[in-house]
């Protein structure tokens, strides 16, 4: 059977947080992965573990783009959406493409099930869905019919149908099974084996039989894909295995110490099994003791690294300030997520850049990374270890709730083309003094306790310069406060310089983090239809990168956009004296393309951007 | 045995305590014992929190930590599983171990991470220039309190017999002697210590122990425990505890023959031990010594057994294959 | 007696929690009590952290308070010091309760703060999707501990009582009339509360308590704790409690005329207390009630009579004479 | 006896941290108070309680400025410095005039004394003193010998020997020995206050007879000084009285929520003896502890305060993270001192301004007020009450360890005078909604718990606009969060607006906080010396008050004098892209304003201020 070409499409699962949506979207994203395609994936579920059934609030979703071109977002917009009951259909609906194609689980659509939802009448026979294709599925009756020889009971049965939705979408983009086959037969036992197995198989079959569509499309692999080794990684696993590997790189046990909070925790998760490459993990029992456990390991020379959420960093603040002040190295992960307070915990936001720059008593820098993509979490970890220890320092890496859970594919690096990590050189015990300085990078040595010859104290009071006594003279806290900033700036030695991607003059957008995709999307389709702009994005945000205030110079106008009130701008604002320009979105929802592109189009027209969100 | 003497490990920093402050003679006692016990100065690793108690650190020639006011169970945690090897002691103080930082000890006492916890117990938070704090008297009044304390104490060591500890003691600023015993102790205890030592702030809550060791009444008072050794005490008139109960009562008795018929101390019973923790009462002596003490694998020798069992059977990690993984993939060529 | 019912007690927000989920009893029971109480809605106030358990405030028709994680007794302690006619309920987990809010747990049940304080102990972090808790069993898997736990759980009961708890006691999710008891216990208690009530997360920990409360074998396996009565339990065999030491110890009974020998239960009495709370063995048995009780005046009532005394003392203060307070003073004249 | 009438005079008492430099420096003040001196005075004390003995470590200072004319500053340099030992001697000989006065206790200066105080020589006979006049007196001899009746131990006599140092010093400026004879008798019970007493009027006749000085001075009071009542309050006893007073005005229980730290701890200490004011003081078992209970209280409709120092406000920032989310008032006093971690407990900075406004998780402003001087903060403190009810919001109070130490003559105020202070205006049972919105405000309504038929629930997840039933809808989040910034915002309008003080253009110089007196001071001495210059003091850092940028758009220059590395300048570079210049000094003691004036100076011509510090 032939197949219709077509370059990318994005696809939406939505269910039920019991349905298994996500485990579905992760078995698409592996088929889309071995077949070349790029991919980038949006999960969306709600913080409760079993949302009431059938209600908006209880609809967890999938999302993936995967193309035959570089991409990098999940997409804007749905090409087809797979909606297993009517909350799922009518909260994404907005979503999909005009003329795109939702896939509706018929069989929950009785009276009930549009109560749950809150609808007064049926979507299906009102106009609800005039502007798309519906394609009616009585996916659940199939599924249970398709399982009936495995003996499970109803319940059992209906769980099965992810797995006939998942047939459905393979055959329609001509995705192989097997990879899928393979997955259940590893995950589950008998009769669910079985029954999940002829579920996927009939779904195929339905789709194919019911002619889901007149012909499958077919997404060819993206040309010229190096041949390397891949693997599809989410932000929160590649942080883990960059730590892993920063620390084999230096030498030193890796020591977690955490404290369980969404969307931090499979960090903590990832590393408890990494225990034969000697990863101490600990969880604590908040996390006060998981930063202080982590700057205690980092005293006995293990690289001590410590990860939450947003309210878990304001409670480490205090200890984090300890590590600066005792100039040992830390890294501490901030997963973060919308705020404040508890918020909204499985939403994504950047709103504790400032709390990550300034949330602690007195002058206290501390080195701030920002990983941009969820393959690109792991080269931001392993450079956070290794600013950490070269320069004796605390680092933050500031990811977030959508670059920890998305997926992309990640080229397996080459550990060679690493940069190696080094601690300063000791001095003899001679010469030692636990606050004398590298000349160039200023770090104090890094003594664990326990080596013979150098026992000496550290704490949280001033200390005096050399010494590292105890110190209340007035100009020598003059001169600590100003090392210890200057040994973040010096860290610049470290980065890669700024650069901005696209024309040299115009308008620049600046992003950091997880808006990267979106805005270097918004930033090629604007320039496509011929504006000047260019993209800078920044990894480093503490210090700046070297050479930022000269690519800032060359620019009209520059616009921020970000997923909070507009800290980065106000930061570059106060650095550069630039009339730089927020574009804020604060809806616990990454950036889509088109919010940024229009923002693009009204500054350009001398509008305030933030009519792009309206 | 060990050449090492208490000057060893004296370190070069002017002491900041109060002239007459119980602080001093326990730093005293801290050090002969480090000498005694007999490591090498860098096996030594204090690490205190804040308050007076905790500058004991930068007086101590071995490794040392003065963190955050509460916190220093949690620092040490993170040392001793990076280094099980040394000996970690933790300073801490009433205030900064039960009140700021009673979480942390709550957690690693039942963990039984392998610590040596010196709590000094003045009964008051000195540093801060003398407010009550939880182990202050109801009534006491103090700074913040100046009609007098509403907040019943805490019981150091019930709280630590409550929260699973595996060595709970008690000893005292000055009986140089036993603290020093207690102190050694403490080190060859394999697991969680926590040791309470009452000690006097002669600024703020002067005389806070005095009533039972005054040199004057202190031999009638204070109830020192040995294992297997009859609950006796006292010179002028000799007492005893008997069983009353699932508690104690404390019987005047009529001669040392007598102490025969008394209970004998045995630091594997905790119920005995809660009930010792817990006697009150206007004859209830001062009671010094091992409370309890019981064997369980430490926090840490668990925690890294696994790494080691991990190894044992998978191989030394091999970070090729930490890369690539089970589900890494190479594209498929058309 | 009150003319309300559990229905008056019912918010109309949609319950977010898993199906089979052992908080939807929990809350059936509490709400049941409050009508039982009889009380108005507004004099209830239901205070709670962070985790499944802690989304209770939202389903009671009452004033609720859904703090953050484990502050939950310092929130309740400052509302009842505003407001201490008000009938204040705490609501948090073992996580929430035991492991972040561990130690604003122990100075609340200190100072005995007038609360209701149930802690719904699952054995695992529900919200957070399955790491261990802090009473979590060694050797138990979870997604933070994949080898398995290393840390030895911390017994609630015992943690209470080492704090100096006024009132402990335990009930299960499954019993509804046996928790709603004590729940109206809790409430009539004047001082804190600490109530265990084990809660069964089908999700992550699915059957934690079953092997005592399944239908099955309940009867067999539960003791419930009288005032007065013998600490014996059992249908098939009948078995009973009897003193060994400062302990316990369990007996297999000829008959029900033999459950006159055994010990009877005193709730007042803490050493027998602890020793119930710590029983542990093949055949120890869940004990489920009032494990201690007795009665001490309650923070709040002695904090405010500090403030009745001074102004039956004083007077109502009088703001001018705070202005001028003693040292103020007008400028001689020359 | 005739007297020489002078302006104005800085005296500085040191000696050990036991010898009660702090006590005699108190009732120097009284004194000076009573004759209508203006007044203002710096204590300077070590952390530990005890510093061990005739160190430099171990120093306690106590400075103050009185004057026949107002003044604003404890003074730049000591006109007389009175020295107990040889390390107070030579510790502050830098800050003695060229020219002054040095009274030296004799008895101390031994070999031992020497060694203790780190010195090869001795000070009295090497050249080091040439400067100076040195007045030797044996202070402890005399001391002994004038309380020789009273039976009193070695130790017990020497301690008298502050007040035989204050009855010269009474005699040198002709202050009434009254008031402190009085507070002898006050405070010290038989034989002290006996000893005492014939101690201080020792010191007197021994100036006298001595002759101390040629002629003794005289400080006239002050010119029109109303005839109102006045008292000497230090800033932490202001604090303490507004909150009362302001609690009183809105008739609400006020509600003290406290951890001890130093330099916040006296607020707690004077709060808890006002017990028949119906305050309720909770000493916690921890800050955060402390900060809950506080909003606990004012969900129950108390006036929910908690007081602190920079760790323990890194401490508190998760849950004040809470009172913005449930927009419950809550005020937040934070007692500045210089860190960061420990840092130097006893020593004042600013350095906690951007963790008070960036320091917790999301987009999470809230109020910040700093006061000016000690008696300006009981006004800060009553306004930070005044706008958290009026907005429902958390208010800090940034104060400093100089303000909280620090007294000065405060006028009390006529209790009518002060504005109202008033919740929103509760709506009727029917019409209630938790987060239903005053038009003006912008505040819910504060329903204290246990009102009679509006029982509600409220928490930390994202609120419905409105209903305040939790919510995840992105729209809603982000109307949410642009809601409780208007909200801080329109707190303006209960804001006096900027106003420059001094010349309409040319420099201008803002402050923030404790350092009014100095940059005022500076100020008027360029202006004297024919500069261009005003002054612009901000009470409130956010919102900023009224009219800020127009005013800053008038000069052509702006000097950000702080004790911090810049960051109000930073909080106005971003606001207003204005480029403002900082002065930092960060050594844990408050500008001198020489060092204000001298880089003025620089800046005029041309050259970075900060050489001003060099
Ligand atoms: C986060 C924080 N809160 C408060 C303080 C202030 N503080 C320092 S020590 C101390 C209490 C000291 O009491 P204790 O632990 O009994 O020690 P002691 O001085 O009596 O030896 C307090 C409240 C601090 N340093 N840090
Ligand atoms: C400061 C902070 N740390 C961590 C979390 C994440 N968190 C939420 S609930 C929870 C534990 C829940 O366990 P438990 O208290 O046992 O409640 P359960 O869900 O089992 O009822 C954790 C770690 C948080 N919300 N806030
Ligand atoms: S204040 Fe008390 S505890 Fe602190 S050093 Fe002085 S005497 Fe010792
Ligand atoms: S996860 Fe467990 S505790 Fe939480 S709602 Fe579900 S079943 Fe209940
Ligand atoms: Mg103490
Ligand atoms: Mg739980």
């Amino acid at each position: 059977m032939s197949a219709q070409s077509i370059d990318h499409v994005v696809i939406r699962f939505a269910g039920d947080s019991g349905d298994g949506m996500q485990l579905l979207g992760q078995q698409f994203t592996h088929a889309a992965a071995l077949d070349g395609n790029d991919h980038a994936t949006l999960p969306d579920f709600p913080a409760e573990i079993r949302a009431p059934a059938g209600t908006r609030g209880g609809v967890s979703g999938f999302q993936i783009q995967f193309a035959s071109e570089v991409i990098h977002t999940p997409g804007d917009e749905c090409d087809v959406l797979v909606a297993m009951n009517p909350a799922a259909l009518v909260k994404n609906l907005d979503d999909l493409k005009p003329g795109g194609l939702a896939i509706v689980n018929v069989d929950r659509f009785e009276a009930i099930d549009l109560k749950k939802a809150e609808l007064a009448s049926n979507p299906l026979t009102d106009d609800s869905l005039a502007n798309f294709r519906v394609f009616e599925a009585p996916i659940s009756t199939l599924t249970t019919g398709a399982v009936e020889p495995f003996g499970l009971n109803r319940k059992q049965a209906d769980r099965c149908k992810n797995f006939f939705a998942l047939g459905m979408m393979f055959w329609l983009y001509s995705k192989s099974m097997d990879p899928t086959r393979h997955a259940i037969e590893r995950r589950f036992g008998s009769p669910f084996r079985e029954a999940n197995l002829a579920a996927l198989e009939a779904g195929w079959s339905y789709a194919d039989t019911r002619e889901l569509h007149p012909l499958p499309f077919e997404v060819p692999q993206v040309p010229h894909i190096p041949d390397a080794r891949y693997r599809t990684v989410t932000g929160n696993q590649a942080l883990a295995t960059g730590l892993v590997i920063a620390a084999q790189a230096v030498d030193r046990t890796l020591f977690y110490g955490s404290y369980p909070i969404t969307p931090a925790s499979d960090v903590l998760h990832a590393l408890s099994v990494f225990k034969e490459y000697g990863v101490v993990t600990f969880q604590a029992e908040d996390e006060i003791a998981a930063v202080c456990a982590a700057i205690g390991a980092s005293y006995g020379g293990a690289v001590g690294v410590t990860g939450t959420s947003g309210p878990g960093l304001a409670l480490k603040s205090e200890a984090i300030n300890l590590a600066i002040m005792a100039e040992l190295p830390l890294v501490v992960l901030n997963v973060q997520r919308a705020g404040p307070s508890t918020g909204m915990p499985t939403k994504t936001e950047q709103a504790d850049l400032l709390q990550a720059m300034y949330g602690r008593n007195g002058d206290s820098p501390m080195v701030l990374l920002a990983p941009r993509t969820p393959a690109d979490a792991f080269r931001t970890a392993y450079e956070a270890v290794r600013i950490a220890i070269h320069s004796m320092v605390p680092v933050m890496v500031l990811s977030d709730s959508y670059i920890a859970n998305g997926a992309e594919p990640w080229r397996i690096p080459d550990l060679d083309n690493l940069p190696p990590i080094a601690p300063p050189p000791p001095p003899s015990p001679q010469a030692f003094a636990p606050y004398s300085r590298d000349p160039e990078s200023l770090a104090r040595p890094w003594i664990a306790a326990g080596t013979p010859g150098y026992a000496h104290r550290i704490g949280g009071l001033e200390k005096q310069d050399v010494t590292g006594t105890v110190s209340y003279i007035p100009k020598n806290h003059q001169r600590m406060t100003e090392l210890r900033a200057q040994k973040v700036q010096r860290a610049q030695a470290l980065l890669q310089p700024a650069e901005a991607k696209g024309d040299p003059s115009g308008t620049l957008l600046i992003g950091w983090g997880s808006t990267y995709g979106a805005i270097k999307t918004a930033v090629a389709r604007g320039r496509a239809q011929g504006h000047a702009l260019a993209h800078l994005h920044l990894r480093a945000l503490n210090p700046f990168p070297p050479g930022l205030a000269e690519v800032l110079s060359r620019y009209d106008r520059i616009l921020v956009p970000e997923l909070n009130s507009g800290q980065l701008c106000q930061l570059l604002r106060a650095h550069f004296l630039v009339d730089a320009v927020p574009l804020s979105k604060v809806q616990g929802q990454p950036f889509k393309v088109r919010e940024i592109h229009a923002a693009v189009e009204l500054l350009l027209q001398g509008e305030p951007p933030e009519g792009a969100l309206a | 045995m060990s050449d090492l003497s208490r000057r060893d490990f004296m370190s070069d920093q002017t002491i900041r305590w109060c002239p007459g402050c119980g602080d001093y003679s326990i730093l005293a006692q801290l050090q002969t014992a480090f000498a005694q016990i007999g490591l090498p100065r860098e096996r030594y690793a204090v690490i205190s929190g804040i308050g007076c108690s905790s500058r004991l650190p930068y007086y101590v020639e071995t490794y040392g930590f003065h963190t955050i006011h509460g916190r220093a169970p949690a620092v040490a945690t993170g040392l001793k599983l990076a280094r099980p090897e040394l000996s970690v002691w933790v300073i801490t103080g009433d205030g900064d171990g039960l009140s700021i930082g009673g979480n942390h000890l709550a957690h690693v006492l039942r963990r039984n991470v392998d610590l040596s916890i010196l709590l000094f117990n003045n009964r008051i938070y000195g540093l801060t220039k003398g407010q009550f704090s939880p182990t202050s008297e109801i009534g006491k009044r103090t700074k913040s309190s100046p009609s007098g304390v509403v907040d019943p104490p805490l019981n150091p060591a019930a709280f630590a017999i409550g929260t699973g500890a595996t060595h709970v003691a008690r000893s005292v600023d000055v009986l140089p002697k036993h603290l020093r015993e207690a102190l050694v102790d403490a080190h060859e205890h394999r697991g969680s210590t926590f040791l309470e030592i009452l000690q006097n702030c002669n600024i703020f809550n002067d005389g806070a122990f005095a009533d039972y060791t005054d040199r004057a009444h202190r031999d009638d008072r204070i109830l020192y425990l040995k294992p297997g050794a009859p609950l006796v005490w006292g010179k002028e008139t000799l007492r005893g505890l008997v069983q009353d109960g699932f508690g104690l009562r404390v019987e005047i008795l009529d001669g040392p023959e007598q102490a025969e018929d008394c209970l004998r101390h045995n630091p594997s019973d905790r119920n005995l031990a809660w009930a010792l923790a817990t006697l009150e009462g206007p004859h209830a002596p001062l009671i010094l010594g091992t409370l309890y003490q019981t064997q369980r694998p430490t926090y840490e020798s668990e925690a890294l057994r696994q790494i080691s069992d991990a190894r044992a059977t998978l191989g030394e990690g091999d970070i090729k294959r930490l890369l690539r993984a089970s589900d890494s993939f190479k594209v498929r060529r058309e």
